[in-house]
């Protein structure tokens, strides 16, 4: 059977080059970074080639690198450390309705800490208005924190105007650019970041490698305590391969970026544009161009996103969802209700992420797979036999 | 490591008595598109008994393979029989579920309580008696988690 | 040159059958253990293979074990997580006062979030005693965390003793078993432990991999907020090769134990009876017999650790040293300092510990080559001097 | 990545003036063993100018090399010039010091410096006009970090 994996935005593959980069530091050199000798030299030399590699790729000097185990991890450092490290000059904390959980949910531990929140919308393409932002802002406010791009619809925000709408007001500004870094161009400083989150494992390289960027000058406190590592800002024995393999991939990233970035467009708009004309009562979701490369999310009426993931992967087809179904706590997608989606709508979520090993054949495979698919649950739906009841007794 | 046992892939992929009965003796609608889970079951008795039953499910593979599991438990017993049909006895017969998905197997075993509750409604013989637990589930109107 | 690593408790190589077990997760089986099709599935059956293989090793049942990111990770998590579920008890903790900083350092953070901090005295020999534990216990103790065995001077703690006086007080019971878990027996279950830390690259798995086992029924709080893995407790996107490797230098660890401690321990005593012959002035660190199987650490008096270290590697020879040169922050040990050995002393400390890979003749090679680095460097000292006139004037 | 530059490894492998000087013209000694760092360094002076220095260093790697090099740096220096030696030129020379190193170049150029105080007091000439720098480094008893 064809198998054809459409599922980037939760993994990538590791790349035989990024692989072919760790693979010494899980051999032979094998030491402490932190050692004083032969095998500590060697390490701390691909720790810092790395710590190079990923301050290339996204505009920022490597001593303003910190490597973490995930954009988890990063997210709840950016979150909790910036915040706290301010707190002196204000507890009133700025972020958007649709990031991610890791960024949500540690905004709403700093709430029970005594800070205050402030949900900035979206419209209904996703897109954070930097006017919406500004309207957010207070005297108080020393944190702001808006995803560089949205992993579930794609959309890609107007970093550079939030940014200068943030850092006017003299707030400390946060991006999630775990979906973003190493897929699209990224860069600190032209676009004024004061702190950025990424993770390997979204462009090529391993899962467990993760990165905070924070720019020199801006205060963060540690969320681990412990020893001496990454200048005792994120301590414990340092994922060397992991780090190592990070690097590869970012380097590889900036490298062939342009042409990936041609590449994933084309098969993401095949699906787009392909899609709507042979499935009735479906709507694309996120923004039609301000979106990431690989990335094509619907919502299809009148059926359920898990059981069409099931169908799917009967047809060798890897893909995603946003249904409550397939979110273990059962809820909602909460970047589809802030984008003012119904929810019986969200529930049909489906999205296909291209990655560069992807073809035009695995679009067409999805472009033949996908109707009979639909339409087969849909001849089980309730919701589907009462709307066309409806239809017939309209006409 | 797959989510579901075989059993419950073996029901989704192909599942029994998907469909509509016209002019069926009962039906009972449970769930809500809100909720992401609705089922509709049908059902034709005959000498007290389940004699035909089809359905129709909006929801995840579990809510459709519960559905297809219920209506198979279903035919062919007597009314009295059918009542006692309880959602652990479905994940059972499913070779289990995983732990968020439970409220599936409710589901199923509710839609088809509710049909035999119409039938007898029809029939003017009242809803009959309701077990306590049946009574409990028609009180959570909300989505039920886990 | 005869290259000699003898610093296995900085980190141990990854031995070739775990970098075998993970390389599938680093090539063909991508997959995100979270997603609802092939590539999760088979990905989710090897997470949770390694879950049942950690959990193996120490005696637990599999749900009990959370994958993390590191030993210091873990001990953040059990200090921070565990002190802050039970904080409606009391707000009293107990660690030991040789605790890892990633132990100590989360319970001074404690102290800053209001709790109250007791720290257990060891004597001479680094032991714990359970009676000192037993006076520290409070009716407001929650929690007590002391280590299994210390790194920096072998000695392994009477983990049962301990564990029964401090399980009749109620409080929970956490251990740092990063130096011990993997390397001489752990069953939490046996010796009535509520908590353990673990780290695979202490015992020829991978960086990045350590383990937190909570015994069921006891409550803590995640440390990170984010989406659903490890049940909500740990979110982040799994290090999955992190973790299969891990759960295949469990299986490896708890197979070979036997026979790998008896090969420790004879290279161990070589050391610990053969310099002291060969060396004047220099003392054992930690208990003689109830240490660690490869460690071997002393103090040498008159000359300083890390100027001794870059003489054995030029020898060839990786080891590692408590002096306080030899850490960042420059300050001397606080495990010698708890020891009661002088810190002047403490400055002196060497530490070599062996690994599997290691022969006798790897001894050998620190027998002949270490008395005259220490006679080199005492010849520069001017403390030694000191000495020898006061001996000379004394006579 | 080696920790030190090639200049401190060679300067601690092959340190320069190692020793005493029997019946030297100064001595002077800084730092103490619970700092982990000890210094003493002799000079032997000859028309104003240092002929001869040796040392003795209890220390880390860097307190070694820096002991070496700034041996090197004062030998056939007037007394005047040998006051110039900063401990930034100690670290320049040896081509860089790690951060939490930097204090080891302290204690050379202030063991010297002492020595240079012991002979001018024994000439009867008084510990001479002290810099400012060196007032204050005595003040600092504690042992130094980073
Ligand atoms: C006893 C002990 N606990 C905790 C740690 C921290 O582990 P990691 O470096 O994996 O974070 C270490 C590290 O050596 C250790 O020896
Ligand atoms: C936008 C965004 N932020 C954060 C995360 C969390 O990253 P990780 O799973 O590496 O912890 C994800 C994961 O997919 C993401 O898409």
């Amino acid at each position: 059977m064809t198998k054809v994996y459409l599922d980037n935005a939760a993994t990538t593959p590791v790349l035989p080059e990024v692989l072919e980069a760790m693979l010494p530091y899980l051999r032979e050199a094998y030491g402490n970074p932190q050692s004083i000798h032969d095998w500590g030299d060697e390490v701390r030399e691909g720790i810092e080639e790395a710590r190079g590699r990923v301050a290339a790729l996204i505009g920022a000097s490597p001593e303003e690198i910190l490597f973490t185990s995930s954009g988890t991890e990063s997210n709840n450092m950016a979150i909790k450390g910036l915040a706290m490290a301010q707190q002196s000059k204000g507890k009133h904390v700025v972020v958007s309705a649709i990031e991610h959980f890791s960024v949500l949910h540690s905004a709403r531990t700093l709430e029970k800490a005594g800070f205050e929140l402030t949900l900035v919308p979206v419209d209904k393409h996703g897109l954070v208005h930097p006017g919406e932002v500004a309207r957010s802002l207070r005297p108080d406010t020393v944190l702001v924190s808006i995803m560089w791009a949205n992993t579930e619809v794609g959309t890609i925000q107007p970093m550079a105007e939030i940014a200068r709408v943030v850092k006017e007001s003299g707030a400390v500004f946060h991006t999630d650019a775990v979906a973003a870094a190493g897929n699209i161009p990224v860069d600190v400083g032209q676009t004024g970041v004061d702190a950025l989150s990424l993770a390997a494992n979204q462009f090529y390289g391993p899962k467990g490698a993760g990165a905070l960027c924070v720019k020199r000058g801006i205060r963060i406190l540690p969320l681990l305590d412990g020893g001496v590592q990454e200048g005792g800002r994120r301590p414990g024995t340092e994922n060397v391969p992991g780090i190592v393999g990070l690097g590869k991939a970012a380097e590889m990233a900036k490298m062939g970026m342009p042409s990936r970035m041609k590449h994933l467009t084309a098969l993401r708009d095949r699906l787009i544009d392909g899609l709507p004309s042979r499935i009735d009562h479906m709507m694309l979701t996120g923004h039609r161009t301000q979106r990431l490369p690989g990335s094509a999310s619907f919502c299809i009426e009148f059926i359920e996103g898990e059981s069409m993931l099931m169908l799917l992967n009967q047809k060798g087809i890897a893909a995603s969802s946003g249904s409550a179904c397939t979110s273990r706590a059962l809820k909602a997608s909460h970047v589809l209700t802030a984008m003012g989606i119904p929810v019986e709508l969200s529930h049909g979520s489906l999205l296909f992420t291209f990655g560069i090993a992807n073809a035009e054949s695995d679009a067409d495979h999805v472009l033949e797979s996908l109707p009979p698919i639909v339409e087969r649950l849909r001849k089980m739906s309730p919701l589907y036999d009462k709307f066309l009841k409806q239809e017939r007794g309209g006409k | 490591m797959p989510i579901y046992s075989d059993k419950v892939m073996d029901h989704f992929m192909n599942p029994r008595n998907v469909g509509e009965i016209q002019n069926a003796d009962g039906v009972g609608e449970v769930g809500n598109p809100v909720c992401g889970d609705m089922m509709t079951f049908y059902i034709k008795v005959k000498d007290n008994r389940v004699d035909d039953v089809k359905f129709k499910t909006f929801g995840c593979g579990a809510a459709i393979a519960v559905s297809s599991m219920v209506s198979e438990m279903a035919k062919g017993k007597t009314l009295e029989e059918v009542r006692k049909i309880t959602p652990d006895m479905v994940a059972k017969q499913l070779e289990g579920l995983p732990k968020n998905k439970h409220h599936c197997s409710n589901l199923g075993a509710q839609a088809l309580n509710k049909a035999v509750d119409d039938y007898l409604a029809k029939q003017g013989k009242g809803p009959g008696v309701k077990s306590r637990r049946r009574q409990k589930d028609e009180k959570e109107a909300t989505c039920e988690e886990g």
